[in-house]
């Protein structure tokens, strides 16, 4: 399928110039990329402009509530594992009134990918500040200049155990592509932090502030891999590779300013992914996942054998 | 024969439920039927516990208040549970207690010591055991002393074991006492012993032995052995011996449950705890599957996982109590407006916040049957006794299947801490109802999730597995699933989801509905819901007995309520009582709301305790006689 | 003089809010009563809003269906109201939508666009805004073409600005316009663009231009000039222009609030960003003081640091609408254990889940009513109409702090987007009440919270300031604040807590609970809840003027129920009609629940859209002449 | 007062041998040091066994909701700033349940203490896996061993913004006490870790294992301070110093099994404190914060100036 075949036909009504259409016109490319089919896509989205997403795009679209979109998502992923997964939210949503999801979801190593679409603001709910808006900063729609640190994305993803780590730019399509495919194909959960104008509240950090410094007049987004940066534990990785792997996105995730790294930060590929594990636990699980374990058909008998079952209840 | 309460009591950490899973199971392996449930505190350590064993020759409904035989492993015990005792019961304990000052019981609870302090005051007796046990056989009861010690120090010099280490059995010697105070043999006894303790062979070996102790040690006492269970008609027929939550977990497990989340909270843990120690499950095709029970973050992620999870066909469920039901709510009305087949296992305790946490109550049924803000239809059944928490919440998964909605079975922990001898679970005639299922024969692109039908059910497409792709959305929507905010689409799809509880109501067989006992001519009637069922049945079997006949009804469906059928039940002429166990009768108010007439009486509790059948048999009494109060409230002093 | 409907539609983003701002200040201020309201789609920027401004003699009291004067700022206004203006109405549109065809408007609701284009495809017209405009014609509708863009270059020659500048001034040139058609003053009608933009000195200029280009262009229109308010009679007095948001955050800062926390969520978000903007608020003394307002990260944290600042003696609220309401619950309940006051004030808005979130509904009550696990006592009120909002925000703390316990105040979307003249707030005879709190003069060094008392109130303690020290418990506890598992503590606790009930249901004065409006002598009695208030009151005042005598009440305290208030103006004889905006009916079920009476009809709107006075009079009328079914249902088939 | 003095009269029903009889302690030196009067201090208790501490302590004592406990205290302090605030509760309190409070607690740099009581496991409801346990860590309640990573607490503390983060060992009494000491002297919002054995449910990580390394024949635990670690930013720190103390405080964070760093990881003395900053905005506040706005006295009438503040709705 072409990019084009997973627009959907409704209208969509984010604004003119917002940076979700960036976003989801990179998830289209990715999906074409990927080769998937529509039904075996599941889109998660939450509560806000960037959680509408899943409207637009010619797959399983499940609009979710506020803050929830992990559990969700997970719930739908643990049930039936063969599916591609994907959350997608904003800021406020996955940081502040989600930020418990988002740190116990990083626990589990599920194979999932959650996009978060960080415009530093509530767009949904008219520019109120979100946690990633920086101390001292005040956007048009604040009375008055944040009073608390912000939280940085991928440190708290690296914190929360997420295996695989980045963060790209609603404007760079092509790179954005990449880093949604690469973060798809992860086997293991995937956290992608998206830099994404909103024109109508975030008068601070639009289009023209990531693309454009002063200094150098150029933009603010370099490549992590422009300068050879190796974000991989490898399979087998000892534990010297892990802590200087993890050590090296801390120091990344704390750049900011003028130069503003994008790309990917960490993967771990020598954690086993979640599923497996199950599996290991649950032997029968690849074959009958919890999506399978009844029958569709109407009116079936029982498939548990209940002699066997209550047997050691008999007296 | 009549039914004999046995109860034990002691500090939590000492083997409390241990030696009442013992005795219940020595009792039953005699043919006997049993009845057993648990007391305790929020505690992990050193508070009071206690658990009774209800012994009869047939089925045992209910527990009861007056133990014929308390059996004490701590001062405390005595304390709480000695005017409880029959007055030609006997009290076993420990030798020791008795010089031990009421006022060196740092947990009894003030109000509680005044209540036992006071008569000896009186008396200007001693506060101590040794005069509350004074007292006690001057009413005619009999107390044991037991010396422990000397049993501990025979055992330890036989295994050669540290104090700590002996001082362990003293919960299977309190059974064996007991047990040969009753008749019953050690070998009964020991082989018990063997199957509790089957994988750790040196706990079979130093109990045994304590039993053995114990059964000479009662030789000496030169008391008669009691013989209640000598000679009386007992059951040959196999029968299971479960508990609430294991009755509920196994009615999810023949449903084909798929997934299960939890939070761990009391009293509901223990059921997702012990599905997850099934998960190998043995099918009929001699294959093997198994749920995936996941314990979550917190109880909005269980509710909201589960509905995830059930997008994709697969039978979702969760568990909770009070605390965790209430961050569910939000979870609730997505399902409700999604249309989401969800069953929730609701085990009631003492609320608000924290509460009680092991404590029952009804004290969550209107909350349930409003739960969430704004309107969406949902299925409320609560089970009346552990027998029941297996149908129900096998036929829960039917219900939220057929109407694709959120289902929630109301148990309480009186039902989750009560044990039952119960016939085996009829599965022959169980069969799986899934409801509509879109199927992927359809050929256009996307399916319409929330196609307008006139009895509201539009065929459910599931994730992947029905191929055509869909939009769902806790935003109000159109068929395809995608917002509007048109009034007309509003309204038409309020209208098809309330749609589905029409059919529900209509559907739904009456015996899944109501119950109905007693005597259909008497004009009592009482009507409850829920847990209170056992003490109900009991009670108006005695009073039918003493030519106070009485009809009771036990409503199962609380949502859609059943109120044609209890119209056509409730007779103008008929004296109505309503019982449960809270304290706004929330239940009553359901029952004016939907049927408009008077109630004549209620009877209330909500002291954390479950009703008790003597207290019951009293009030329905008084009720006959016409000298009850509109509203009686039903205590417990002591306990 | 009739009331005077103008309305005025448009994309969101295009400054709809604004213009009706303009115009109702306008008419306001020519000593007009007027009241406004606003319809708008959960989305930043082009689906489609719009408001009514409805201006009279009297007191305006509630909207109506039917503009006398449409302004559509684009075609989709068009399709949206053109089948509801007057049939002697004007229609002021832009002269370039003419030829746009409707299946050009992806935001139009298929069904919207289905019921817009039958009749013109059976007419065999082209779908498009020049034939809806032609078939309003044929109906008496004056439609009137404005052509903006010539105005925006002139106004881009004058100022040499870019295009998408000038055209921001689309809103002021439609009000301008209709003010020009109405007959005011083109020097009115800049005196407010110039106090709504008063710190933007480009914008006054700007503006103040458009409006005499505007001017200027209805003169070459050759319309006669309308006079409505020509010779009316007019107020001179001060009156205030507040909308439903407002005027709860002024009850707020009248009744000392402290703290106020909060989570962004609509309809509520706005009365919070409104205290925000006032954290510098004058004092009688000439001092300053001001809330603090924080933006919490969840609503779990936004209703429970409220708790917490409440027991340092700080009057705290929060303010959410029904997602975050449900997420609250478990917080309300510890408030109920522990006894704190807290205030929430609930704007109900369209549920389940994310809902309608830009609609109203008075979808909440029943869960409002027994949100929470387990039992507690709770205050409920629901105020009918801007200027109630004010004095029930106000009385909202002192209800906590009497009784001490938390508050709900209901709102809905309805109130909040509604503005009004209205008197300046009587504020002089307000009076803070707040209950027994415990001093410091008493020397003992433990607190006792939560002392038992007859009529269930203990002296409240609160941190630091009290001195003494004291427990407070969401688990439930004994006098000092200590868990207690005790059957008898358990059940003193909550008989005292429900005791407050009692006594708040004695105390409250009866105005507080209801009101009554219209004719007693009346066979018909309707009675409602919350912000139908106006509706039913223009309505019942045109029956009543038609000699179709109705009398209202309006039920304000909904928990405690005012039940035998209620009973003494049921009387047997009259003919209950129930009304509110929601599917199920809630506020029947309690009525029922409470008075057990029968209810002859059910007047119910649940599509997301508040009642209006003429549907209401017509089916008060067919009531009235017995034609009517049990269960009525009003609609919006347009929007 | 002496320390015994904060001790309360009625049961503990802890467990025998429960490292919460450590802490509490610790807590009643602490406050003895600080020489703080009874009715200054509230302590606010999660849902636990580490969340009852309250009603053992001589001083303000709140029990609230399971997870709740920082929102709770935060509302408390915010509403009369002159109080001494501490948050106690379990690592299943405060890091599962409660973690999106955690994080966005953390971001509000305000003066209160908490303490966070880490013994791995959900104590009062028998035992489950706590979100501090480890991959792959089984104790003898759980029912397989855990398929996911853990939260390392103090990791979670730095990502998040407290500006004091500590930690402590239950039976270490002394140092214990001082951290304690050190963490309510801090002001602003401090972070204390303390490894609480569990002698019922955790027996992986009993006092045996904390307390002895079958390598050194010594405890695992070691003192920063012993190391001459330095954790704080001075007031004027730059750019650099910030950098570098939040680098070493990953670095140790990171270091478990046979050496195990306890004492202080961080401090910030450079980042202004939350109650100093609302002050500037509310020039009231610290005279009359919210505790204060209305007279305790019965039927008073309103101190807001009505007529005042009515002007700008009157037309
Ligand atoms: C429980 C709950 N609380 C509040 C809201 C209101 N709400 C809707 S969207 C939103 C925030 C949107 O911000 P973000 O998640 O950053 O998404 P964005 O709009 O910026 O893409 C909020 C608070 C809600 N829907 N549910
Ligand atoms: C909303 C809610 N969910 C669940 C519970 C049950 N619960 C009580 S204590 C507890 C966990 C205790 O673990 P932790 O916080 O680590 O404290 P510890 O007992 O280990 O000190 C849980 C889940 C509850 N009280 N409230
Ligand atoms: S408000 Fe901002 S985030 Fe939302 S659609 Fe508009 S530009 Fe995008
Ligand atoms: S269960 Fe563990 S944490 Fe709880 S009191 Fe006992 S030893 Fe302490
Ligand atoms: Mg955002
Ligand atoms: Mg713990």
């Amino acid at each position: 399928m072409k990019p084009k075949e997973f627009e959907t036909e409704i209208k969509n009504d984010w604004c003119a110039g917002c940076g979700d259409y960036g976003i989801l016109r990179a998830m289209e490319k990715a999906f074409a990329e990927l080769g998937l089919a529509p039904h075996q896509i599941a889109v998660f989205g939450g509560i806000g402009c960037s959680g509408k997403t899943p409207y637009y795009l010619e797959v399983n679209g499940i609009h979710t509530l506020h803050g929830r979109v992990l559990p969700f998502a997970t719930g739908a992923k643990l049930a039936n594992p063969t599916m591609t997964v994907i959350a997608v939210g904003g800021d406020g949503d996955g940081l502040g009134i989600g930020a418990g999801h988002f740190v116990n979801a990083g626990r589990r190593n599920l194979d999932l990918t959650y996009l978060l679409f960080n415009n530093e603001v509530y767009g949904l709910t008219k520019g109120q500040a979100a946690p990633t808006i920086r101390y001292g900063d005040k956007t048009k729609a604040m009375t008055t200049a944040s009073l608390q640190s912000h939280i940085n994305p991928v440190m708290l993803a690296l914190t929360s155990g997420y295996t695989w780590i980045g963060r790209g730019y609603a404007y760079y399509l092509d790179q954005l592509t990449t880093l949604i495919i690469d973060a798809i194909r992860h086997k293991g959960s995937a956290f992608l932090e998206i830099l994404q104008p909103c024109p109508v509240y975030n008068d601070l950090h639009d289009k023209h502030w990531y693309e454009y410094t002063a200094a150098s007049g150029q933009s603010r987004l370099y490549a992590l891999s422009d300068e050879g940066y190796e974000p991989s534990i490898s399979v087998n990785a000892d534990e010297n590779m892990h802590q200087e792997k993890f050590a090296q996105c801390v120091q990344k995730a704390q750049e900011w300013g003028d130069r503003i790294p994008v790309g990917v930060f960490y993967q771990d590929l020598s954690a086993p992914e979640f599923t497996q594990q199950i599996s290991q636990q649950i032997k029968s699980y690849r074959e009958r996942p919890p999506a399978k374990q009844v029958r569709l058909e109407q009116n079936s008998k029982p498939m548990v054998n209940m002699q066997s079952l209550l047997r050691k209840f008999t007296l | 024969m009549e039914n004999y309460l046995w109860r034990i009591g002691g500090p939590q950490g000492s083997g409390i439920d241990r030696a009442a899973l013992l005795f219940s199971r020595l009792c039953a392996k005699q043919g006997l039927y049993v009845l057993a449930r648990r007391e305790y505190h929020s505690n992990i350590t050193g508070r009071h516990s206690y658990s009774d064993v209800r012994i009869g020759t047939q089925p045992v409904l209910s527990h009861s208040a007056s133990p014929r035989m308390l059996v004490c492993l701590d001062a405390e015990s005595v304390c709480r549970h000695v005017h409880n005792v029959l007055s030609t019961g006997y009290l076993i304990y420990d030798s020791h207690i008795a010089d031990t000052h009421l006022s060196q019981l740092k947990l009894l609870d003030p109000l509680l010591l005044e209540n036992l302090c006071k008569p000896l005051q009186k008396a200007n007796l001693n506060c101590n055991i040794r005069e509350l046990l004074n007292l006690a056989e001057q009413h005619g009861i009999t107390p044991i002393a037991m010396d422990y010690e000397t049993l501990f120090q025979r055992l330890r010099d036989e295994f050669a074991i540290p104090k700590t280490n002996a001082e362990r059995s003293r919960n299977v010697i309190a059974v064996a006492i007991s047990a040969a105070l009753l008749g019953l043999t050690s070998e009964d006894v020991c082989h018990e012993v063997a199957e509790i303790f089957h994988n750790k062979p040196e706990a079979v070996a130093l109990n045994s032995e304590a039993v053995q102790l114990a059964y000479d040690y009662v030789a000496t006492l030169g008391i008669n052995v009691l013989q209640p269970f000598a000679n009386v008609e007992v059951a040959r027929d196999d029968r299971l011996w479960v508990n609430g939550v294991q009755s509920v977990a196994l009615g999810k497990l023949a449903a084909g449950l798929g997934i299960q989340t939890y939070y761990p909270i009391s009293p509901a843990t223990d059921e997702s705890v012990f599905l997850e120690s099934n998960y190998v499950v043995p099918m009929n095709d001699a294959t093997h599957a198994g749920p995936v029970i996941i314990q979550t973050e917190d109880e909005l992620a269980a509710i909201t996982m589960a509905c995830g999870a059930a997008l994709t066909g697969a039978r979702a469920a969760t568990s909770t109590s009070g605390p965790g039901f209430s961050l569910m709510v939000e979870g609730l009305g997505w399902a409700g407006m999604t249309e989401t087949p969800v069953v929730v296992s609701l085990y009631q305790r003492g609320g608000p916040a924290t509460g009680l946490p092991t404590r029952t109550e009804q004290g969550d049924l209107q909350f349930v049957l409003h739960a969430g803000h704004g309107e969406f239809p949902r299925i409320v059944l609560a089970s009346g006794d552990v027998e029941e928490c297996f149908y129900d919440a096998f036929r829960a998964f039917n219900y939220a299947e057929r109407y694709q909605l959120p289902v929630i079975h109301l148990l309480d922990k009186n039902l989750a801490s009560t044990a039952q001898t119960l016939p085996p679970f009829v599965t022959d005639d169980l069969v799986i109802d899934r409801g509509e299922i879109l199927h992927t024969a359809d050929s256009s692109r996307h399916a319409s999730r929330f196609l307008l039908s006139k009895n509201g059910i539009s065929p459910r497409p599931l994730l992947e597995e029905s191929r055509q792709i869909f939009w769902t959305s806790g935003v109000e929507h159109n068929e395809t699933g995608h917002v509007s905010e048109s009034p007309e689409v509003r309204r038409r799809m309020k209208e098809k989801r309330e749609a589905k509880l029409v059919l529900a109501a209509k559907e739904i067989p009456l015996d899944e509905k109501i119950g109905v006992y007693g005597d259909r001519q008497a004009s009592l009637m009482l009507i409850s819901w829920g847990s209170n069922k056992g003490a109900i049945l009991e009670a108006i079997d005695r009073m039918n007995q003493e030519n106070r006949p009485i009809q009771a009804i036990m409503v199962k469906l609380l949502w859609p309520f059943p109120a044609r059928e209890l119209e056509m039940l409730v007779k103008s002429n008929k004296k109505l009582i309503l019982l449960e166990c809270n304290q706004t009768g929330q239940f009553s108010q359901l029952f004016r709301q939907e049927l408009g007439c008077n109630i004549n009486h209620r009877l209330l509790k909500y002291n954390g305790r479950p009703f008790v059948v003597e207290e019951l048999v009293q009030s329905l009494t008084s009720i006959f006689d016409g000298t009850a109060e509109e509203l009686m409230i039903h205590n417990n002093l002591f306990e």
